[in-house]
């Protein structure tokens, strides 16, 4: 019998870092997976978006997509009000969407949202980063972009937690440059001899490890961040970050692929799942690099 | 009328052509590129950077630059977005909004003028700036509103046979910018202003006024598109529009207006700033590779630009 | 008596930096008249101009405007009170028409606001008529070839229509006969009212058309007097003190040796056609035509700017391909250009390092490295063989006058040490001491064993320092004669022909 | 020498009053500016833009421009990273990057000059493409690599009493720029191209190569950067040296060189790029807001350029 055809778009904010390798494998790990058990049905999965952050961009790219013709749309939806139209243009033209790792937020029609809860996310770090520096003393907390959604929910995650503490903090803007971004840590350094910490809410984690060896603060300053680059994975491993928040993007791929395909088979509705925030430390470094290896981490 | 005029030159003919060659090669590999809603689709796409690209090649034209359209859009969105949260009446929000992004314009030009310091240097670090602006009042925090149906409808909806809004007010500008550079008086001295400002000022043509105005109308034209932007959205980032100037610029430069000044007009804009946009929307329907849409658009942009010029380029 | 005067400067002073531009110069301007301007490079005048039309802003001093002190802060102001100018540097739009820029800054506007241009294009066709051009009005005035650049500016201030023009050295890049229609009309002007006053280094010129004369020197108010009581030997006496023109040219040290030879030579775009002619070597042959014959397009096709679409040109008998300037260069061809504003002067440039454009690789010890010692030595030798006047070979270019830096550019080329230097309008805009000096240096260069091809409008110049001219019209090449056995006239008759 | 006699201009003495000032402010409010790790930390940090802005600034005063060093510089950084994990020796990786960023520099020259584009354009359309390229072949992803001490120690190490070997990298340059520009008959040719390119031809500069040679170096001196960079922070990512042109070019001409060519020098060069580095230093040990700094910085590189041409403005 003829098979039938479905094709997913997954659309990220900014399609061409490697954050999103995981999410992705996860996406089309779940279409070979239902491709093998299904005769009935042949699912593609593609990964496009704007090539670096930028919301209007992202939009336009849903709206090309729409005009395309796909069977379902995965996008992260970094912005509390932007997607709602092409959201509910793409429902009205029978697009079924999910909102994946970035949420806009209830009032966005798409069908449901599966990823980490950034503020909760944010909070999970602070708590865990009291435990390795108690309650008082400064920080410096770093933040690649002002006004970045995900980044400021993150932010205020963990802010939510601080403030309830006599810690000190400083924000920095990184940018996404890392060598703007270590030379902003470094001068927090070499200007707060006595702080305890260096935190990021985003990929420039990796930047603590070259700013703490050079100013010779191993085990002096404690550094935890975000995300498994390799960079910040080494980096634990060597004893120079003490952790980072994982939010796990295999998941945000692998179930909404799941999700559309339920949908479209026997029209069960989408809906919500947590990816949860899991902590690498130098306790489970081992294989997290392992499976980092395999894209699936 | 003004861009069949405007037409007639040659710059326009070489992009022009450029520009339906790329159509009858989208339209080929596509099956969903000719078609009304996906036109309809790229009109609406272009038409927020398309405001700015028109009185942008009027400030080129006049031998000026602006890099802080895009902050200067954010941070007219936010300041509307703020106001109507705040109770303002949209309609007012909106002409404080106008007003100013005129008067971060009138900012960028007294500096560059009355200073005389060079306009890509004034415009980067004002572009600084007002986003550093954007940032501190939004506190980095988006906003987002339920605009009145009234406000959405002339702004950022679809109507008309599912017309968007947005690509009629890109057209409207388009053709106010046509008459104001190719029929007035005005547009005159930002010809002679921008073809040797020594020469005009020598005549008597105040051309500090004359560059003062442009840097206020590209300056509205930016807060205007940052309204339009925030309707059509539904809210702004105070990161919205980085990147937007030199997208603007490049449309500019790819219409035929020339970098040193003098040289342009409103038609070669027009057709500049959707060549980008059919570009962009081409790319996405034939599925192209997110890693590579942005080479093959500096690939795109360098032959534009060299198609624009080449006909004007003079042999030897 | 006194009410006989439009405007005048009592003790006007003006300093920039290190030089004092204008000291104390008093003198007036009599009411329809025609008053001219003189004094060597640098002597003040164009300052003075830009004073009164408010690009410079005096140090001290009063400027009375029929009777009354006035202030004038922008060229806007000038324009108000009916003084429109023509400046040295000939500023236009090269972007626009000639229409649009004769009437830049004064709009001919319909009732809804809109230039109405095909109005102003008829009123260019008219003005120009009036100085004896047919122009085209919707040509690019950046295409337009110098003197038709120096026209439209004329034009543009003819058509104001004011009550005081100034005119700094609008002849400088015309023919005789242009010069003649230009000064009928200023003459019909001050019949009808219209006070005039002129710059120019050609005095024949000004004791033609002026009424009174004034003159300046290094800053200084020397003289102003009625023209008809002074002579040419009398102002140059007050100018600079007096000159000594270069004895004529001895015809007997040009060798039979041809050194560059020139044959079925066209460029088409360029209207080129079938030019042919031989240089001797030690000769100076001058190349006279109207604006528009081609003479500047032959000097630059020789010298590599532009492809030859036929023809051969052999160089010491030798055929060669000159791909560009470079090549030329180093073939030994040098070419002083005619647009020394635009293709000439680097503005931001010392003195030096303006002079040793062309020879910089020579400059250098071993490696590229410049080397101090020589780079003094020949620009100090070229400064003292031109007598340039300047502080020293450090200072700016641009606050050197028109005429030393003209000598500077001069001085550029011979430094390269050509075999065949092309010398297009050298004497531009030169005072008539330096114009002097030129002379003297081409006449000693051929002596030296260069050859030397002029390209000149004055006419009598051309004559006097020439071997040999060669008469250009449209192009082509309609004659040549040897220098002492022709007229200006006879030249002039065959320049003019279609 | 070179650094003292190119001083003597006044240009110079306008932004060097001022980055004096700025030091006496910043060492008065905060109490760490003025020591001895600070002042090292400072001259590390500029280094990387600062081998750039050297350059860069040879290329402005050759009257063109190069908005795609960022690009080249991530692109560099990722090939030799990629080619030494793929087993290359780590000298044999660094030539080849510094070939590449020589080519790419190359590439910007011949398309600008050879099809007589503008600059700003070129090399915004090869900011794409390079950045592209270095998406491509990294996949997106950042590298990290462990190099041969040898090579860290002359890259990317803290050496001689705790000196940052980048900065030595710096001073390096700078002085070599500073002899190839003020010494030779190269650097008086790219004078004479920038300030009239037209008669620089007439005299027989061959201008066309003058300013080849000029991308060229700036590329080589992109990817010397890239690789310093690459050893000291042990890793590179894709995205990096985003905006590194816009600093660069800032510091460019707040050293004193004019964005119309023909003026400026490494003197002043070099102090525009330490300039840019102490304000950011300054304000982060002064603990300033961070939604406020990119707003002072604007305002600060305004002032500066006014402070750098203060001096040279024309009186009337
Ligand atoms: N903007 C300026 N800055 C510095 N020096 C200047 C400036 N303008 C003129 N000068 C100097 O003032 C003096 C008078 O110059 P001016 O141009 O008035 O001479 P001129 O009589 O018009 O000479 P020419 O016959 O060569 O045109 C000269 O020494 C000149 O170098
Ligand atoms: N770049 C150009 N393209 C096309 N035509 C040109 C160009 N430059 C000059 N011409 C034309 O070539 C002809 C000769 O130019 P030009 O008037 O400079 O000659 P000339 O004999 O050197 O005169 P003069 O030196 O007295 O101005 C003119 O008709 C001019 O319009
Ligand atoms: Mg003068
Ligand atoms: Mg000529």
């Amino acid at each position: 019998a003829q098979k039938k055809q479905l094709d997913f778009v997954v659309i990220t904010h900014s399609a061409t870092i490697d954050f999103w390798i995981p999410l992705v494998k996860g996406a089309q790990d779940a279409a070979a997976m239902i491709n093998a058990f299904d005769p009935e049905v042949e699912i593609t999965v593609r990964h496009t978006g704007p090539s670096l952050f930028n919301v209007a961009e992202q939009v336009n790219i849903m709206e090309n997509v729409i005009q395309a013709g796909v069977h379902g749309i995965i996008s992260t939806m970094p912005d509390p009000t932007a997607f709602d139209a092409p959201v509910q243009r793409a429902l009205d033209a029978g697009i079924p969407v999910i909102a994946t790792n970035a949420d806009a937020g209830p009032d966005n029609p798409r069908m449901a949202y599966v990823g980490q809860s950034d503020f909760s996310a944010g909070q999970t770090l602070a708590r865990n980063l009291i435990g390795l520096i108690g309650t008082s003393g400064k920080i410096a907390i770093g933040i690649e972009d002002l006004g970045h959604t995900s980044l400021q929910q993150r932010l205020a995650g963990v802010l939510d937690i601080l403030d309830q503490t006599d810690i000190d903090y400083t924000i920095l803007q990184t940018t996404a440059d890392l060598t703007i971004g270590a030379s902003m840590f470094e001068t927090y350094l070499i200007g707060n001899a006595d702080a305890k910490a260096i935190i990021s809410v985003d990929a420039n984690t990796q930047a603590h490890g070259v700013v703490i060896r050079n100013l010779g603060l191993e085990g002096k300053v404690i550094s935890a961040g975000w995300d498994l680059v390799p960079t910040t994975l080494d980096n634990i491993r060597d004893g120079l970050t003490a952790f980072t928040i994982d939010q796990q993007p295999y998941v945000q791929g692998f179930y909404p692929v799941m999700a559309l395909y339920l949908y479209h088979k026997y029209a069960i509705a989408p809906a919500d799942m947590d990816s949860g925030a899991g902590v690498v430390n130098i306790d489970n470094i081992a294989e997290v690099l392992e499976l980092a290896e395999k894209g699936y981490r | 009328m003004h861009l069949l005029n405007t037409l007639r030159s040659r710059r326009e003919i070489g992009v022009l052509a450029a520009l339906v060659v790329l159509c009858i090669f989208f339209t080929v590999v596509t099956n969903t590129f000719l078609t009304v809603p996906n036109i309809l689709n790229i009109l609406r796409q272009v038409s927020i950077t398309g405001l700015i690209v028109m009185f942008m090649t009027m400030l080129v034209i006049g031998n000026d630059i602006d890099l802080s359209v895009g902050s200067n859009f954010a941070t007219v969105g936010m300041i509307v977005a703020l106001l109507f949260q705040n109770g303002t009446n949209i309609w007012l929000a909106s002409l404080i909004g106008l007003i100013v992004g005129g008067l971060l314009g009138l900012a960028n030009g007294l500096i560059t003028v009355k200073a005389a310091l060079p306009p890509f240097i004034v415009t980067l670090g004002t572009q600084m700036i007002y986003r550093g602006l954007a940032l501190v009042i939004s506190g980095g925090a988006p906003a987002s509103v339920r605009l009145p149906a009234a406000f959405y409808n002339i702004t950022g909806a679809r109507t008309f046979w599912n017309l968007p809004v947005p690509a009629l007010w890109f057209i409207g500008i388009t053709i106010l910018a046509a008459f104001l550079l190719h029929k007035t008086s005005y547009g005159f001295k930002v010809y002679a202003t921008g073809g040797n400002e020594e020469a005009a000022r020598l005549s008597g043509i105040n051309t500090s006024r004359v560059r003062i105005i442009n840097f206020v109308l590209v300056g509205m034209s930016a807060a205007l598109a940052g309204i339009i932007q925030m309707a059509y959205l539904r809210g702004v980032t105070p990161t919205a529009g980085q990147g937007m100037e030199l997208m603007a610029i490049a449309s500019t430069v790819i219409g035929g207006t020339s970098m040193f000044g003098g040289v342009g007009t409103i038609g070669g804009a027009f057709i500049g700033a959707i060549f980008m946009g059919v570009v962009r929307n081409g790319l996405v329907l034939m599925g192209t590779n997110a890693y590579l849409i942005d080479l093959i658009i500096g690939a795109v942009l360098i032959s534009a630009v060299w198609f624009s010029t080449f006909s004007t380029r003079e042999r030897r | 008596m006194e009410n006989n005067v439009l405007i005048s400067y009592q003790s006007i002073s003006k300093r920039f930096g290190g030089v004092q531009a204008l000291q104390e110069v008093s003198f007036a301007v009599n009411r329809g008249q025609i008053h001219g301007l003189v004094g060597e490079n640098g002597a003040g005048k164009s300052t003075l101009i830009k004073i009164t039309g408010g690009i410079y802003i005096r140090d001290s001093g009063t400027i009375l405007w029929e009777g009354n002190p006035i202030e004038v802060h922008s060229p806007l102001e000038a324009e108000r009170y009916g003084i429109s100018i023509v400046h040295q540097e000939i500023p236009l739009c090269n972007n626009l028409t000639v229409a649009q820029n004769v009437f830049l800054g004064k709009l001919i506007t319909n009732r809804f606001g809109q230039p109405d241009w095909g109005l102003m294009e008829e009123r260019t066709v008219e003005v120009f008529r009036q100085i004896g051009q047919d122009i085209d009005p919707r040509a690019k005035v950046g295409e337009l070839s110098v003197a038709l650049k120096q026209l439209t500016a004329i034009a543009q201030c003819l058509n104001r229509k004011s009550k005081f023009i100034i005119m700094d050295e609008p002849t400088s890049a015309l023919t005789p006969g242009e010069v003649g229609t230009l000064f009928e009309v200023l003459r019909r002007l001050k019949a009808e009212g219209t006070t005039i006053m002129i710059v120019s280094h050609i005095l024949s010129e000004l004791m033609e058309i002026t009424d009174r004369l004034t003159v300046l020197r290094n800053g200084q108010h020397v003289a102003t007097m009625d023209t008809k009581d002074t002579s040419i030997d009398g102002i140059v006496h007050m100018m600079v003190g007096g000159i000594t023109l270069p004895p004529p040219l001895d015809a007997s040290s040009v060798k039979d040796e041809v050194v560059l030879r020139v044959r079925n030579l066209s460029q088409t775009r360029l209207r080129l056609k079938d030019i042919n002619f031989d240089l001797r070597k030690q000769e100076i042959l001058g190349i006279a035509g109207i604006q528009g014959a081609g003479r500047t397009e032959l000097a630059t096709t020789l010298f590599g700017v532009h492809q030859p679409s036929e023809g051969t040109i052999e160089l010491e008998g030798r055929p060669v391909r000159i791909r560009s300037p470079r090549d030329a260069i180093n073939l030994g061809l040098g070419y002083l250009t005619e647009d020394r504003r635009n293709l000439g002067v680097f503005w931001d440039m010392s003195v030096w390092q303006n002079m040793s454009s062309t020879i910089i690789d020579q400059l250098t010890n071993l490696r590229g490295v410049l080397d101090n010692n020589r780079i003094r030595e020949t620009a100090t030798g070229a400064i003292d063989q031109l007598q340039i006047k300047t502080p020293s070979i450090h200072q700016l270019i641009r606050y050197l006058s028109g005429g030393n830096q003209q000598k500077v550019l001069l001085a550029r080329w011979l430094n390269a040490r050509p075999k065949v230097l092309i010398l297009d309008e050298p004497t531009r805009g030169v005072d008539v001491g330096a114009k002097a000096e030129i002379r003297r240096v081409i006449q000693e260069l051929a002596q030296q064993g260069i050859s030397v091809i002029v390209i000149s409008s004055d006419l009598e110049e051309l004559l006097a320092i020439s071997h040999r001219v060669m008469v250009m019209a449209n192009g082509s090449v309609k004659g040549e004669f040897l220098a002492k056995d022709v007229s200006t006239d006879e030249v002039m008759a065959l320049a003019v022909q279609k």
